[in-house]
């Protein structure tokens, strides 16, 4: 159901200041010699981490209906679905054949 | 839904066809009504236009070396054909007319959630539709409907944008289609019609706008990848440039295999309806067809790459594939074995819907199992890109789903025109339709099995009997598809006054006047049981003969 | 919404509300409800379409891992980077409390914040082509002007990567980023129309569903642009 | 070959397979398509209206129900596992195959046997003998049919893709490109010829003899300048072929022809552990044809237990 938002001000506000704080520590965090691996995880960990208090307050997934709230969560899923499966093809490949995923070919443009 | 609590004025007053007559009023319109009308009139015009290329296609196959038509021809033709017939008719066909024009009718609404946003699919859709004719005849496009990378990307030298473009384009009508079914079947019921209450025509329309909202959206861009790429000659695809050619098979089938349930699942919704009122009994089985449609969008959504078994997709990739199709086989399975049961006991005429759903039901079994052949690994590297394909899927998509348009078209009619066809004829044609349907494709199984590939101009002579069978079948198709159209536009001056509800049938739709006034009821509708209550209706027609 | 209830007080609300309300509708909250789920709706077909490229995009950035890192070290410029998702950041702020304001009915605050908003789109939108013109001077728009290594750089012994794996992360860099530059002005244009709505005060506590709306497709441009930056600045 | 027909010729072990399953299927679709039409027949006419009254509803049943969901599934499985059976037979390649060079390009497909003979649109091989195909293709996707095996493979541009047959019955077969590649598409075809043991030898000598690709190959290595790292400062190519290869980020591939392709087009996207990434690029500096010739000749240098009978 769409009720007015039951948000205040300064929730909007502290919801900001932590996603600038978060923007600061993911570049800060980018310097840092993690590894590549580490460091993925960290930098989509926190853009989630953003997305999600975006979604949450700025807008007003806290609070909505239900059915909001499946929406979001299919297209969500259905977004994995694409990415997981599409990849799943790509790191089986080399498992029967030892072939590495990919490569490009000898004709020029 | 027998038991509506008021009884309406079926006197028609104010009708929404004869409210304005002007131009401007129906280019202008809001109805959903009108707007399913528009969209009609334009779907039946892209469905002649695809079977003319389907006509000079059969044509040119009559003699092995293909002497009709020139091989770039052939290509062009068999690839506007896929383009037109898919994207331009069949996607549309049921739902934005149809569907269109009957499901807020169903809810007992007055319209569309967003009217507007109707009317502008509409639009959009006429505009890409008019951009891929403008293609066809300055150049024509020769990649297949599949638009498949690197050939559309950077070898074709055809229209390939345009098409492109165009396709884009109604792809987003499609998506504002989607997204107002599913706003207004989730907002607009009317009083007392809860879920389960629901036609299942309405539950099937549910499923496919789902696939249209989420799986639309990723075609779209991938073409507008391809066509970026051909433009700015980047290499999203191109192998020269690192990129990869399967990957664009991924993306287009992550929508182009969902998109085949978006044309049968609404075309499954109309024979519930139908197959119900022309044996007087409730659906067999409700909730097991209304839960297999919605089985159906979500499976159909996980299975795209049994289109690349032999693509260099990875083996296990492919067996995932392959296991996936056969679990959405089940769901399909289910809903013939409850329209079959359906059957049972009750009081069966052979009216022309009728008629089509007979023949649905039997053909789409025929081409859903010949499915299963393709998505066996083993057999559907063998099958793959012959005729065994083409036949599959002309199976479903023409004698499943154009079945259901056809069958659809003949059970509403009386509501969208407030006028009967000739029923013999149109008996007529639909017998003939069956057969030369079965004449035209039935052949194909056997000659793709041999091995002959599509999308072929020319091939060895040894295939030439099938190739003459399937020809003289398509002729006697293409005469049945001109009869309705000649008998239907007939009976909008000549037919029999319909009547508010010439069926019996128990559906909101039929509890208003033919053709219904602008807001469809006089008194909003208030739903107190079930659907398909027949055995609380009369029986019209009496016995059959 | 529950069914029941859908009939009652619809007369009232009918003769209160009729300048605002739909026909097809019976009562404002319905046509509330419509609305509100129908941009969730298009924002899950919006998240599908990013999505499809997405996906290409982190495929190959599995697969050249090194190249697109390099590409991304060498030539994506943090600063501005930074920056702009900082003026993003804000203008969700700047929308999120427009829409608060039209909440409670107060019209000037919320034109002010639209305004805000519609100034920190173009800025971004300056910024960015800021950053396309600096990648265009250094080589680096392919289809256009792309070659690699681009004469202009600090330390062309650190580019080692396969010229034609960098290509690629650029033509995802334009695509991408060029969408939802699109997106930001199409933002505009939308913000623009509401603005303009506000000032004629067609806006009140009862109906302001068309600002909460487009709020929501402006956060919704935000939320990608928060993947976009660490993925095609950050990894490296 | 022109009388009517239902199968294509079985000329290979794939297709006894393919068959079997194929005839299944059918009896399963006519079981179920006759089934289907003979109820909705027999009630269309028993049930057919006779009175004007209402027949009274039928409720639902559970147990119909669960049966028409639980036996399609179980019969789906079976058709999965069938399925996948014949699928990994026909992507599993024997060790001691006969190794064709295919290349695939608008419209025709360039042939090289490890002899060294080269042929057009047609493909020669003995019976008997399993053939293992490397395709590649120069321009788009294309794909290599051969209905009277019941084989097919895309050749994608890029990347090596691998198929493999054993014909076990003399004679002459169709060979079609199957993906839609452009103008001449149907034009794109040719024959596999099957021939006895010694015809196929007789055949392979019947021409003046061609350098084998691994001795172009090996020429290649030289005039392509490959010599000057290989031995020293870049790991040497003996033994390489089928070896397990350690890569710098830890990863371990097998050396196989699509490794091979990938090192020496793209070197610097997979280097070896313990080497610099110096080995400059070679895309666009050798054909289809030379990185098969190279390829050929960096797998006769291989180790002997790796062999295969027909080298
Ligand atoms: C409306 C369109 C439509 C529909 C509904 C379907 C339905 C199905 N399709 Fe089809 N298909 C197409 C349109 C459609 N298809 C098109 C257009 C192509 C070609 C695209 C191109 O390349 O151009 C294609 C291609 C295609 C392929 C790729 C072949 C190839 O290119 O190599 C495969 C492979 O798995 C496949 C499988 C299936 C399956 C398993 C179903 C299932 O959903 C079918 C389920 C139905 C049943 C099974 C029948 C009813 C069941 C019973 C009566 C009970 C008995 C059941 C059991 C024992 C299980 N289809
Ligand atoms: C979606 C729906 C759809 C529909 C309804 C049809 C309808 C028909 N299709 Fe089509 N078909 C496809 C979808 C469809 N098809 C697709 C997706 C492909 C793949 C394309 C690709 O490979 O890229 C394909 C490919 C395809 C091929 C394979 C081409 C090839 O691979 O080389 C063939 C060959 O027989 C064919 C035939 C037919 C026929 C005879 C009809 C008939 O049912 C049509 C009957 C209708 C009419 C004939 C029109 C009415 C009659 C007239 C207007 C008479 C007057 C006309 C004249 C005097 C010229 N189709
Ligand atoms: C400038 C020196 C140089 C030249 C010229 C060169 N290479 Fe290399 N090559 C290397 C180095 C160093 C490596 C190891 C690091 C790597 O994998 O990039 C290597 C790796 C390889 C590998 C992978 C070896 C393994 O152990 O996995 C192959 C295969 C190869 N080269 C083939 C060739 C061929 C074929 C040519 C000529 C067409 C060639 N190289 C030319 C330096 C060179
Ligand atoms: Cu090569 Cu078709
Ligand atoms: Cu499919």
């Amino acid at each position: 159901m769409s009720t007015p938002p039951h948000i205040t001000k300064t929730t909007y506000f502290k919801v900001f200041a932590a996603l600038m704080a978060l923007l600061v520590i993911t570049v800060i965090a980018t310097f840092i010699p993690w590894g590549s691996r580490i460091g993925i995880v960290i930098a989509m960990t926190i853009a989630i981490v953003k997305a999600t208090l975006v979604v949450l307050y700025f807008m007003h997934i806290k609070g909505s209906s239900g059915l909001t709230k499946v929406f979001v969560v299919a297209g969500l899923a259905w977004l994995a679905i694409l990415m997981g499966i599409t990849l799943a093809d790509y790191h089986t490949r080399p498992w029967l054949s030892g072939n590495p995923p990919m490569t490009i070919g000898p004709q020029e443009r | 839904m027998t038991s509506i609590s008021y009884n309406p004025a079926l006197e028609p007053r104010d009708s929404y066809i004869n409210i304005a007559y002007t131009v401007k009023s129906w280019l202008l319109t809001k109805d959903h009504k009108r707007i399913g009308i528009l969209y009609l009139i334009a779907i039946t015009g892209f469905f002649f236009i695809g079977g003319v290329f389907a006509t000079i296609i059969r044509l040119d196959l009559m003699t092995p070396q293909g002497d009709l038509v020139s091989d770039d021809t052939y290509n062009k033709l068999f690839t506007l054909h896929g383009v037109v017939m898919v994207f331009f008719f069949l996607i549309p066909s049921i739902p934005a007319t149809i569907g269109n024009f009957v499901l807020p009718m169903m809810l007992g609404a007055r319209d569309l959630a967003f009217p507007r946003l109707n009317l502008l699919s509409w639009y959009i859709f006429m505009v890409g539709g008019t951009l891929s004719l403008i293609a066809a005849v300055t150049g024509g496009v020769d990649t297949g409907w599949t638009f498949y990378t690197p050939y559309s990307s950077v070898f074709s030298n055809t229209r390939v944008v345009l098409t492109a473009v165009g396709v884009f384009v109604t792809g987003f009508s499609s998506i504002l289609t989607g997204l107002n079914f599913i706003i207004t079947i989730h907002t607009m019921r009317a009083p007392g019609l809860t879920w389960r209450r629901l036609p299942l025509f309405i539950w099937a329309h549910y499923a496919a706008s789902i696939i249209m909202l989420l799986g639309t959206p990723v075609v779209a861009v991938t073409i507008l990848m391809v066509a970026a790429e051909r433009i700015f000659k980047l290499g999203v695809f191109n192998p020269a440039l690192g990129g990869d050619p399967v990957l664009f098979q991924h993306l287009f089938w992550f929508y182009s295999h969902p998109a085949v349930y978006i044309m049968i699942l609404p075309a499954m919704g109309v024979i519930n309806e139908i197959v119900t009122c022309f044996s007087r009994k409730n659906i067999f089985g409700y909730t097991f067809i209304a839960a297999s449609s919605l089985a159906i969008a979500f499976i159909s959504f996980l299975v795209w790459g049994h289109h690349m078994f032999v693509s260099t997709q990875s083996v296990y990739g492919g067996m995932i594939f392959s296991f996936l199709s056969f679990l959405v086989a089940v769901p399909s399975a289910i809903k013939v074995f409850n329209w079959t049961a359906t059957l049972y006991k009750g009081s069966i005429s052979f009216h022309t819907p009728m008629l089509y759903v007979f023949g649905f039901i039997g053909l789409f079994t025929l081409g859903g199992l010949t499915g299963l052949f393709l998505a066996a690994l083993g057999l559907d590297v063998h099958v793959h890109d012959t005729y065994f394909i083409v036949a599959h899927f002309h199976y479903i998509m023409v004698g499943g789903v154009v079945m259901a348009y056809m069958g659809a078209i003949h059970f509403w009619w009386p509501k969208i025109t407030g006028r009967m066809y000739t029923e013999w004829i149109a008996r007529l044609a639909a017998v003939m339709i069956f057969l030369g349907f079965n004449l035209t494709f039935f052949p194909q199984f056997i000659v793709g099995y041999l091995g002959m590939p599509r999308r072929y101009h020319a091939y060895p002579p040894e295939f030439q009997v099938l190739n003459v069978m399937s020809t003289a079948g398509a002729s006697i198709l293409a005469v049945g598809y001109v009869i309705p159209l000649i008998y239907l536009t007939w009976s909008l001056w000549h037919g029999k006054i319909a009547g508010p509800n010439p069926w019996k049938a128990t559906g909101l739709e039929w509890q208003t006047p033919s053709p219904p006034p602008t807001e469809n009821f006089y008194e909003t509708p208030v739903v107190t049981g079930p659907p398909y209550q027949y055995h609380l209706e009369e029986v019209p027609f009496g016995p059959s003969k | 919404m529950d069914q029941a209830s859908r009939g009652s007080n619809r007369d009232l609300s009918r003769l209160e509300a009729s300048q605002i309300l739909a026909h097809q509708f019976d009562d404002l909250a319905q046509q509330k409800e419509a609305s509100n789920l129908g941009t969730w709706a298009f924002l899950a077909t919006e998240l599908m379409f990013f999505g499809g490229a997405l996906t290409a995009f982190v495929v190959y950035r599995t697969f050249y891992a090194d190249a697109f890192a390099q590409a991304s070290r060498e030539h994506m410029s943090i600063p501005l980077g930074t920056i702009n998702t900082a003026v993003l950041l804000c203008s969700s702020l700047t929308v999120a409390m427009g829409v608060h304001y039209a909440s409670h009915g107060q019209q000037r605050k919320l034109i002010f914040m639209l305004l805000a908003t519609i100034g920190l789109a173009l800025a971004f939108l300056c910024i960015k082509a800021t950053e396309y013109y600096i990648e265009y001077s250094h080589q680096l728009v392919p289809g256009l002007n792309f070659h690699y290594p681009p004469h202009h750089h600090a330390h062309p012994e650190r580019l080692t990567a396969s010229p034609p794996h960098v290509e690629l992360f650029f033509c995802f860099y334009f695509f991408l980023t060029g969408l939802h530059a699109l997106h930001m002005i199409v933002g505009v244009g939308i913000f623009s129309f509401i603005t303009w709505k506000a000032w004629r005060g067609k806006y009140s506590e009862q109906y302001y569903n068309p600002v909460e709306c487009s709020g929501l497709y402006w956060h919704f441009v935000d939320l990608v642009w928060i993947f976009l930056f660490p993925l095609l600045y950050l990894l490296h | 070959m022109n009388q009517f027909r239902l199968f294509p010729e079985q000329a290979s072990t794939a297709s006894h397979q393919t068959d079997a399953l194929y005839i299944f299927l059918w009896s399963l679709t006519s079981f179920f398509t006759l089934l289907i039409f003979a109820l909705i027949v027999y009630f269309a006419f028993k049930y057919r209206r006779t009175s004007s009254i209402a027949p009274q509803p039928v409720r639902t049943d559970m147990r119909l129900e669960l049966l028409w969901t639980i036996i399609p599934l179980v019969i789906s499985l079976f058709i999965f596992f069938w399925g996948a059976k014949v699928f990994f037979y026909v992507y599993h390649p024997p060790r001691d195959s006969l190794d064709v060079h295919v290349i695939g390009k608008q419209w025709m497909w360039k042939i090289q046997h490890p002899s060294g003979r080269r042929e057009i649109n047609e493909l020669h091989v003995p019976v008997g003998q399993p053939v293992r195909l490397l395709l590649a293709s120069q321009d788009v996707i294309h794909s290599f049919y051969v209905p009277a095996f019941r084989v097919k493979q895309d050749a994608v541009p890029g990347r090596y893709a691998v198929l493999w047959f054993q014909p076990d019955k003399i004679g002459e077969y169709h060979l079609f490109c199957a993906e839609y590649c452009g103008t001449q598409h149907s034009k794109m075809i040719g024959r596999v010829v099957v021939m006895d043991q010694q015809k196929y030898q007789d055949w392979l000598a019947g021409t003046p003899a061609e350098e084998s690709p691994a001795v172009a190959g090996g020429k290649l290595f030289e005039s392509l300048g490959c010599i000057k790292c290989h031995g020293e400062k870049a790991p040497t190519m003996a033994g390489l072929y089928g070896s397990r290869q350690r890569m710098i980020d830890g990863a371990i591939v097998e050396a196989n022809e699509q490794y091979l392709r990938e090192s020496i087009l793209d070197s610097t996207a997979r280097v070896v552990a313990g080497y610099a990434p110096i080995m400059p690029s070679f895309r666009g500096q050798i054909t289809e044809e030379q990185l098969m010739e190279v390829i050929a000749y960096i797998k006769s240098l291989r180790d002997p237990a790796t062999l295969r009978k027909s080298d």
